[in-house]
């Protein structure tokens, strides 16, 4: 295993208290695969993937848990000791692409700094060199040119790719792309999906794909993970969670998007209310008060994770490993 | 006038084993307006020409006496209508332009008609002027080393003109012609000290003159800062960053004599009273001004106004001008009278207006001495409503008299007392800021302007003083003390009643 | 941006919905009350009010009469009787402290009234309905914005002469162009909203747009920049003051006393230090207030 | 769905000025909408989609009168809106109305809920004062909210939540036409469907019109009975919701659909990923807007005019390829699952 | 860009023309009389009415500005009414003192500023925040003028460490040269002079600097806050590069930019203090030179200062503007109005 999460447990202090975002979340990563985390807004992707990569705002910290990259912990790792790994073994794109970019400093300068930054022994020409020829790898047309621009002289999928091309240009072990295409336009999307594939068979690294949209999901992922409430709700193998999704939230979820293929007019299925309030968590499972098919224990106790057949499921359903009705 | 001061000047304790500083910081509060003698008319320019210039005599050191300078001697003609100067030989410009008759004639011609221009504010006082038939008539050159001056009518103040740094220091011809005859920038005398440079603001250096004909300067350099603020001065003075100081305020006299430095005190030539608009309602009464006049401790009013730095008044003219000053009687204060004379006149309120900046004969600036004054006129019942405005507004304001009593005060020009007893009788409303006009007044000043000096002249001037008070046109209040202060390394420092600073004989220790 | 919102969103809900609501303002009460130096200097700016208030309608309960001269303790170092000393015409400097509270906060509130007025109209009609208008109006302020605000308050005060009330116009007067500016600015970025937008498809007139939902969501940086303006209007009127422009006597002015008392920083350093500590804490009270105002009126500090 | 025409939309355009001269006068140009026509008939919803910039909201402002067409018609009811006076335009404020895309933005963080909604009744006089709280209730209830949350700042609602108030005022004055500007690309997942739900019913409830505007193929579809598809200013293809997604025949509209992830693993399609980006709408080139990165590019698409065909029976279409097609002779493309 | 410049040059002259206006219409129009001031104490009313009729001021109020504004084209500020010399020529000679304190005073304010404001920002809610936060607010609560004094009576009066006035000692003074002192005896190679005046300017440049200082200090702060919470500032942080790479590559080098508006609007106001600054310290600047001639209602020195400050003012911010191009390449002036 590449990557391993064991109970990590995230937390943010604001104002009225202290927010739990991520909560005793195990997961793994294997060699050359693409796992999806998928979930509402708020339900602790993105903080999960900062958790890993040490760069959680000043508020928020890890409470408990592990974080074994090829079997290291990184949270007792150094400042120093992590900044190599960062960008180097590890790197990670973000939802936002028109924010991402420094304004104020040319493509080229972005890119080469990563470069410079872990192969301190390379020159400069060398590196401008590398850097355009991941600007091409990544797709951007005259690469030479393009490297020149600053980031508002590019469009939104353009700068994703140059972000891309950052990202894998000290070419990692492991890429986290945080919702990397969310802000795009649908035909660009696709694009940058695409380049994604492309680029992890190229290099041959593992991706931790975070996104809600389980179109997406579908599409590239090997692996699922679904979170809500900062807890993984059901975990499984791509195809088997498609087939068969388990926990009511993830079937919710597949129920309530409108497909393409569907042609009744029927009302879309709705998922009730909303997530919780991650101040005032609900005091059994954080997903009761939605569930069409809530219990009373559901109410009092919280659920674990435990294996069902190929899943990993958090539900009182599936108490016995197996679904009661 | 005759003079008796007491001065209290640096005495010239001369050890000549000490070494000495080649400089001379001087800081005063302004820069000069100008430092050619026929453009300007403040004290601040006063202090520095009188070091570059010399006219054709000069006061002496501790009184308005005149004395020899340029001119040796000089006579008068029986009628009092010519004066003839005999001049100093051998005497040369800083510019090497040698000193004579004709350097003479051109100083004064440009300030007489029709050279003369608006901007000389000194010219008509000092020279009279052609059109209006006073004062200078021609001056001629009887040869290299002689000159005659006709007036058109017999006046006594002139030879006391004639020593005035205003208007009548002899300034090169050579330098007057190469700048337009507008030395103000450029000044070139026949002084004991050289202009060296200006900048505004700032300073301005002077350097001795080598070539001096007389008994050389003992300093090498003088340099006179501008220091705007009182507190900022003293505070330049005890850090020793200037060498002597004027224009302190009484009040930190004690601060710096405490720091160990040494304190000038001399009667100025300046009086500084409150004056009752006769013409106007409330005040056209004698004996409503009295009254107002009664309210007024004036003694206390000084003596916490200005400490010991300013003598209360009892008169228009401070006593050394004029030995029959102390003979006048003026109202004293007397709270009860007070009380029922404005009650009797129906006097619950007056419109007092007043200036803000302090003047060289009020350091603490009207508007202090105003609410002093509203105090003492609250304790018998009347409101003074004060209206304070700065310098320039307040002249103009002045001049529609507009008000019930207002803040004024003078300082003499050239120690005659035509000079000042001559407010009273001047036509001009902001001159005579109380609008007094009467015959017997105007009488006696023309006998006084023709009497030829001495203790019949004296005597005239003090009825004019006695009838002023009579009158109660102004509420005196103070003669202000010529003040200076100075670090005990300088010796050989005074302060001249004309409010002068001549710096030829001090040093400066080490 | 993005996580603001979604911050928002799910912070939001839980607002037990059936509770009381609660409304906008007392929200922003509640979170200035949680700022420590906000509430210790509303409490200070309460007490001046208080003292500005009660010395004008019961002077007696002034330590001495604020007015009242007694030459003969002139300069009197601060002692039992006269807490701050004495001033040049032996009048009690606490005393005058005290009285000058009223002209220091009617100053700064005055002024910042007139001033804010017709900032807020010149900037409203020119940040409204731009063009023209908008032009020529922000030229005026540039060209106002471009001499020093000093400069021109003084030549203000030598042009009207002395006097608090012109004090006031003077510096209502130089202190329009910035909340013109400020205002200009705010409504441009209001205009930009989509309430705005919707007002108008619904139909609402240009003038209920700027009252009801334009300047509305301008107030709460207006009300900042305002608190904030009455500090920095009793710095210019101590200003003004310290150049002795300021006031007519004998009324008792921060700014004039200091002034006043500089020529004796010397013999009577009481006699400047205290007025100035007077003026430095007020400024710092309001500047704190104001400075707790805008975290507390930040609708991002307010959504938990 | 009657066969009456609420509203036609006549070769409407919109220039905004990018740049000027010296002299105000424009010397660059952005074509948001360059001539677009299309019809919405009575009880009609008709999705707007394309991608980001290409002129969807633009179109939608011109509707409810936010921005004033350089050019074109839009006749409402069977009058042209466009050439009224700004006071009788007002008038029709009620007939028409906007729901935004971004349901933080859209309401007054000063306002009550109850008092936005009330707003537009007082403003347009359409009740009595004193129903007016009542009428507020019930439009509160319409959009299953409670009434008791009248009272409520809208910075204490979720997303869902602000989009049902808008949706409310929206409501307010019983408008014939709403124009929803992408009223679910803000929400998550689980809300969106909650949302759609709720105009679907309403639609029902009160017999409106929608003109829907969207991003994605997939939100419009679930929705609309019509689709329109725009690309830089220009309309691709409109045709009916069943006939366009089975029969797309603008290769844009084929690309836009194919861009879409299935919500099947098994079933991981080869899609069309088109070249670039879109090209920018400052000064766009003649011809056809799509041409350059169009895959199925051909001679003489740099000159095409552009203009919609209809190629069969409500399917209109401009593109090269249909250039001289009757109904009969489209190309039929393979048909995406 | 020399497109935009020139236009932003061309849309000064409206602007100075309104100032000339402004300044022409308080001082004429409204102030006080000048005759009695510049004639003294003994200005007889007829000597007034005559000097008044000589300078022109009893002419119609346009014509007067028509002359103004045509002899200030061609440079000609005219006469002080007090001193008889030319205008040019007072201002001259103390603009140098003024300029000099400015430069010190906004580079002493700029980099104290920001500096405080990135430490308070990097190490928010710390011991360091607070401290500079304190430094900031006593520095915005404090009159200038109210400062000036304090730092005299505690380095001259109480400790005798600086010198209270002026700007060197004279007896160093350089001659001639660009009258700004610690540029002059630097070339001139006179390092006791340059000593010297470093040692006046300490305490005029420290009071006129603090208000400045603490508003560059706030503004840095937050607008380093603001910059450190960007999606770039992430970005770089996950490229693995060092927390003060960070700091001072990435985020400082963003936040300067709503910086740089402020440190050119402090300049402007940095002027202005002047007038109080040079007023304590008795700095033989334009600004205490400037409060002295509008009281003395010198008409035409007053005209002109505030033209030339208001210039200078107007060209401060044209040049800010310039510089906010180069600090952030995604401005294009070409599209720009004003
Ligand atoms: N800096 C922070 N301070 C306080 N709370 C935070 C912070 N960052 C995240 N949170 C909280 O952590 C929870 C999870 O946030 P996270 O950003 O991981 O959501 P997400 O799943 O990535 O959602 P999205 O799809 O919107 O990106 C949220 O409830 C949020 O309120
Ligand atoms: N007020 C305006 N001034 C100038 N350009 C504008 C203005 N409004 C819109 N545009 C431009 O017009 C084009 C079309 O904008 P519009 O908002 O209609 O696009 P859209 O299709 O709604 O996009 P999105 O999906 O991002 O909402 C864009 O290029 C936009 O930049
Ligand atoms: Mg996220
Ligand atoms: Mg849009």
């Amino acid at each position: 295993m590449l990557l391993e999460v064991k109970n990590l447990t995230t937390e943010f202090k604001v104002k009225n208290g202290t927010v739990r975002a991520v909560n005793n979340l195990s997961f793994g990563v294997n060699e050359g695969e693409i796992l999806a985390i998928v979930g509402e807004s708020g339900s602790g992707k993105s903080v999960t993937s900062l958790s890993i990569m040490g760069l959680l705002s000043d508020n928020g910290k890890v409470a408990s848990g592990e974080i074994l990259y090829r079997g290291e912990d990184l949270l007792k790792k150094s400042e120093d000791e992590m900044r190599a790994i960062k960008g180097d073994k590890i790197s990670m794109i973000f939802q936002e692409p028109m924010t991402s970019l420094n304004p104020v400093y040319r493509v080229k300068d972005q890119i080469m700094e990563s470069i410079l930054t872990h192969n301190p022994k390379m020159d400069k020409k060398e590196a401008l060199k590398h850097t355009v020829d991941m600007l091409r790898t990544v797709g951007i047309p005259s690469p030479e040119e393009r490297a020149e621009d600053y980031p508002h002289q590019m469009s939104g999928g353009m700068r994703q790719r140059v972000m891309i091309a950052m990202a894998l240009s000290c070419q990692p072990d492991l890429l986290i792309a945080d919702e990397p295409t969310t802000a795009l336009d649908v035909t660009i999307q696709a694009q940058i999906l695409e380049l994604l594939y492309e680029m992890r068979e190229k290099f041959k690294m593992s991706v931790m794909l975070i996104t809600h949209d389980l179109g997406v999901v579908a599409e590239a992922a090997d692996r699922v993970v679904v979170m809500y409430c900062g807890e993984i709700v059901e975990s499984a193998d791509v195809k088997a969670l498609f087939e068969k999704p388990m926990h009511p939230y993830t079937l919710g979820l597949l129920k309530s998007i409108p497909r393409l293929e569907d042609e009744s007019t029927d009302p879309l299925y709705m998922i009730r209310g909303m997530v919780p309030n991650p101040l005032h968590m609900p005091q059994g499972c954080p997903f009761s008060d939605r569930c069409d098919r809530c219990m009373d224990i559901c109410r009092k106790k919280k659920p674990e994770l435990r294996p069902v057949g190929d899943h990993l499921v958090r539900c009182f359903l599936y108490e016995n490993g197996e679904e009661t009705k | 006038g005759g003079s008796k001061r007491a001065s209290s000047g640096a005495s010239g304790s001369n050890s000549g084993t000490v070494a000495l500083k080649d400089t001379f910081t001087y800081a005063q509060g302004a820069d000069p307006r100008g430092l050619d003698p026929a453009y300007v008319d403040d004290g601040e320019s006063a202090k520095v020409m009188c070091n570059i210039y010399e006219g054709l005599l000069k006061y002496s050191k501790d009184s308005t006496q005149v004395q020899p300078c340029l001119a040796e001697k000089y006579e008068v003609s029986a009628d009092g209508m010519t004066y003839t100067f005999h001049l100093r030989k051998n005497v040369k410009f800083h510019d090497g332009t040698p000193f004579n008759a004709d350097a003479v004639k051109a100083s004064i011609d440009r300030q007489l008609e029709p050279n003369v221009s608006d901007e000389m504010p000194y010219a008509s006082f000092v020279f009279g002027s052609i059109k209006a038939k006073s004062g200078v008539k021609e001056v001629k050159v009887v040869d290299e080393n002689t000159v005659e001056i006709d007036l058109f009518s017999p006046e006594t103040p002139f030879i006391k003109n004639v020593a005035m740094v205003m208007a009548a220091p002899i300034a090169s011809p050579t330098a007057l012609k190469a700048n337009n005859g507008n030395l103000n920038e450029k000044p070139v005398g026949t002084g004991p000290y050289k202009f060296v440079s200006w900048d505004k603001g700032q300073n301005i250096k002077l350097v001795r003159n080598d070539d001096y004909w007389g008994e050389k300067a003992k300093t090498k350099n003088v340099v006179f800062r501008f220091i705007t603020e009182n507190s900022a001065r003293d505070i330049a003075l005890t850090s020793g960053e200037v060498d002597a100081i004027d224009g302190i305020s009484a009040s930190d006299v004690s601060q710096l004599t405490g720091a160990g430095d040494k304190i000038f005190s001399a009667d100025g030539m300046t009086i500084n009273y409150m004056a009752y608009n006769v013409t106007g309602t409330k005040f056209k009464d004698v004996a409503a001004r009295k009254a107002f006049s009664q309210a007024v401790n004036v003694p206390e009013l000084v003596k916490s106004l200005y400490k010991d730095y300013a003598t209360p008044a009892t008169s228009i003219m401070p006593f050394f001008m004029n030995a029959g000053s102390k003979d006048v009687k003026s109202t004293s204060f007397d709270k009860a009278a007070a009380k029922a004379g404005l009650a009797k006149a129906g006097i619950t309120s007056v419109n007092m207006i007043t200036y803000s900046n302090p003047r060289p004969y009020n350091t603490v600036g009207g508007q202090v001495l105003a609410e002093a004054i509203q105090g003492y006129l609250k304790d018998v019942g009347v409101t003074c409503n004060i209206k304070t405005y700065d310098w320039t507004t307040y002249k103009s304001v002045v001049q529609k008299g507009d008000y019930d009593v207002c803040f004024y005060g003078w300082t003499g020009d050239n120690g005659d007392p035509d000079n000042f007893m001559n407010l009273l009788d001047d036509p001009d409303p902001s001159m005579n800021v109380a609008h007094y006009n009467n015959p017997d007044y105007h009488a006696l000043i023309g006998k006084g302007l023709t009497t030829a000096a001495g203790a019949d002249r004296d005597k005239i001037y003090t009825q004019c003083e006695q009838k002023a008070a009579d009158d109660n046109v102004w509420l005196v209040i103070s003669h202000a003390k010529n003040l200076a202060a100075y670090s005990p390394k300088v010796s050989g420092y005074y302060y001249h009643v004309t409010g002068i600073t001549p710096f030829a004989g001090v040093t400066v220790a080490k | 941006m993005e996580e603001n919102k979604e911050i928002a969103e799910t912070s939001s809900i839980t607002v037990g919905l059936e509770e009381k609501p609660e409304s906008i303002w007392k929200s922003v009460w509640d979170s200035l009350k949680k700022n420590k130096a906000a509430m210790i200097s509303l409490v200070f700016i309460i007490i001046l009010v208080l003292v500005a208030v009660i010395t004008a309608i019961f002077p007696g309960v002034l330590p001495h009469d604020p007015y009242e001269q007694n030459l003969a303790k002139s300069f009197a170092f601060p002692n039992a009787q006269y807490w701050f000393g004495t001033d040049q015409l032996g009048r009690d400097i606490f005393s005058r402290i005290l009285v000058g509270t009223r002209v220091s906060l009617s100053v700064g509130v005055i002024a910042v009234a007139v001033s804010l007025t017709c900032g807020v109209l010149l900037g409203s009609i020119a940040g409204y309905l731009g063009g023209k208008v908008d032009t020529i109006i922000m030229r005026l302020m540039d060209i106002m914005l471009s001499i020093p605000s000093i400069l021109l308050a003084i030549a203000f005060m030598a042009a009207l002469g002395q006097g608090i009330d012109k004090a006031i116009i003077a510096i209502s007067l130089v202190s329009i162009p910035e909340y013109a500016r400020i205002v200009r600015g705010e409504i441009l970025s209001v205009k930009q909203n989509d309430y705005v937008q919707a007002a108008k498809v619904i139909g609402d007139k240009n003038s209920r747009i700027v009252f009801h939902h334009v300047l509305p969501n301008v107030m709460s940086s207006i009300i900042v920049r305002a608190t904030l303006g009455i500090s920095s209007a009793i710095l210019d009127a101590s200003a003004l003051g310290f150049l002795g422009l300021g006031v007519q006597p004998p009324m008792a002015e921060w700014g004039d006393m200091l002034g006043r008392a500089r020529n004796y920083i010397l013999s009577a350093p009481y006699a400047m230090i205290f007025p100035g500590l007077a003026i430095s804490l007020s400024v710092l009270a309001f500047n704190l207030l104001g400075d707790g105002l805008r975290d507390a009126l930040d609708p991002k500090s307010r959504q938990n | 769905m009657s066969e009456e025409v609420l509203l036609d939309v006549q070769h409407l355009k919109k220039y905004f000025v990018v740049e000027k001269n010296f002299f105000g006068q424009p010397t660059s140009l952005l074509k948001a909408v360059d001539d677009v026509s299309f019809q919405i008939k009575k009880g009609e919803a008709f999705g707007l989609v394309g991608e980001s910039g290409c002129g969807k909201s633009t179109i939608g402002k011109m509707i409810v009168d936010l921005y004033t067409p350089t050019d074109g018609k839009i006749i409402f009811n069977g009058t042209d809106l466009s050439a009224l006076s700004k006071k009788d335009r007002r008038k029709y404020c009620k007939d028409i109305q906007l729901i935004f895309q971004d349901p933080y933005a859209s309401l007054n963080p000063r306002m009550t809920i109850g008092d936005i909604i009330a707003e537009p009744i007082l403003t347009n006089h359409l009740r009595p004062k004193n129903e007016v709280e009542k009428r507020v209730e019930e439009l509160l209830n319409c959009v299953g909210l409670s009434g008791s949350y009248r009272n409520r700042y809208p910075y204490e609602f979720s997303g869902g939540q602000r989009q049902r108030v808008g949706i409310a005022r929206a409501l307010a004055v019983e408008p014939k036409l709403i124009v929803c500007d992408e009223p679910v690309s803000a929400l998550d997942v689980s809300i969106q469907a909650q949302v759609l739900n709720l105009l679907d019913d309403l639609k029902e409830e009160f017999n409106l019109t929608y003109l829907f505007i969207a991003h994605g193929l997939n939100v419009v579809k679930h929705i609309s009975d019509r689709v329109g598809v725009m690309y830089l200013g220009k309309l691709m293809e409109i045709a009916p919701k069943g006939e366009l997604y089975h029969n797309p025949l603008n290769p844009y509209t084929q690309a836009l659909l194919s861009a879409i992830p299935s919500v099947d693993p098994n079933n991981r399609k080869k899609r069309i990923v088109l070249e670039g980006d879109v090209p920018s709408p400052i000064d766009p080139p003649a011809g056809c807007r799509f041409c350059s990165r169009c895959f199925k590019r051909m001679d003489g698409c740099e000159s095409f005019d552009s203009i919609l065909r209809e190629v069969s029976p409500n399917h209109h279409v401009a593109c090269k390829l249909y250039e001289q097609a009757g109904p009969g002779e489209a190309e039929h493309d393979k048909k995406e699952a | 860009m020399v497109k935009y410049t020139i236009k932003r040059i061309l849309m000064l002259i409206p602007v100075l023309l309104g100032v000339s206006l402004v300044v022409f219409l308080i001082m004429r129009v409204f102030s006080p009389d000048p005759a009695p001031v510049v004639l003294g104490e003994h200005a007889s009313t007829q000597a007034m009415q005559a000097w008044r009729e000589a300078h022109g001021l009893n002419e119609p109020i346009w014509l007067q500005f028509i002359d103004f504004l045509k002899n200030a084209v061609t440079g000609n500020f005219g006469v002080s009414y007090y001193t008889n010399q030319p205008v040019s020529n007072e201002i001259m000679s103390r603009f140098p003192a003024t300029v000099e304190l400015a430069i010190c005073a906004i580079i002493f304010a700029s980099v104290f500023g920001v500096l405080l404001g990135v430490v308070a920002a990097v190490h928010k809610n710390t011991f360091a925040d607070y401290a500079s936060t304190l430094v900031a607010l006593a520095g915005i609560s404090m009159p200038i003028f109210w400062l000036g004094i304090l730092l005299i009576l505690l380095f001259t009066g109480t400790l005798h460490l600086l010198p209270s006035t002026g700007r060197i000692d004279p007896m160093l003074q350089p001659t001639g040269g660009t009258g700004l002192y610690l540029w002059d005896t630097l070339t001139s190679g006179d390092f006791e002079a340059f000593g010297n005046a470093v040692q006046h300017l300490i305490m005029p440049t420290l009071a006129l600097s603090l208000y400045s200082m603490a508003i560059i200090t706030r503004m840095t702060r937050s607008s380093m806050l603001d910059t450190l919470n960007q999606d770039y500032i992430r970005t770089a942080r996950a490229k693995g590069i060092t927390r003060r790479r960070v700091i001072r590559h990435h985020a400082l080098r963003n936040a300067m930019i709503p910086i740089t508006t402020v440190i050119g609007l402090q300049f402007g106001s940095l002027l202005g203090g002047a007038v109080l600054t040079e007023t304590v310290f008795a700095w033989p600047g334009i600004g205490k030179y400037t409060v002295e001639c509008i009281q003395k209602s010198d008409f035409p020195v007053v005209q002109a200062v505030v033209l030339i400050i208001a210039t200078i003012y107007v060209i401060i911010n044209l040049i800010v503007d310039l510089i906010y191009a180069f600090l952030d390449p995604r401005i294009k002036y070409s599209k720009e109005e004003g």
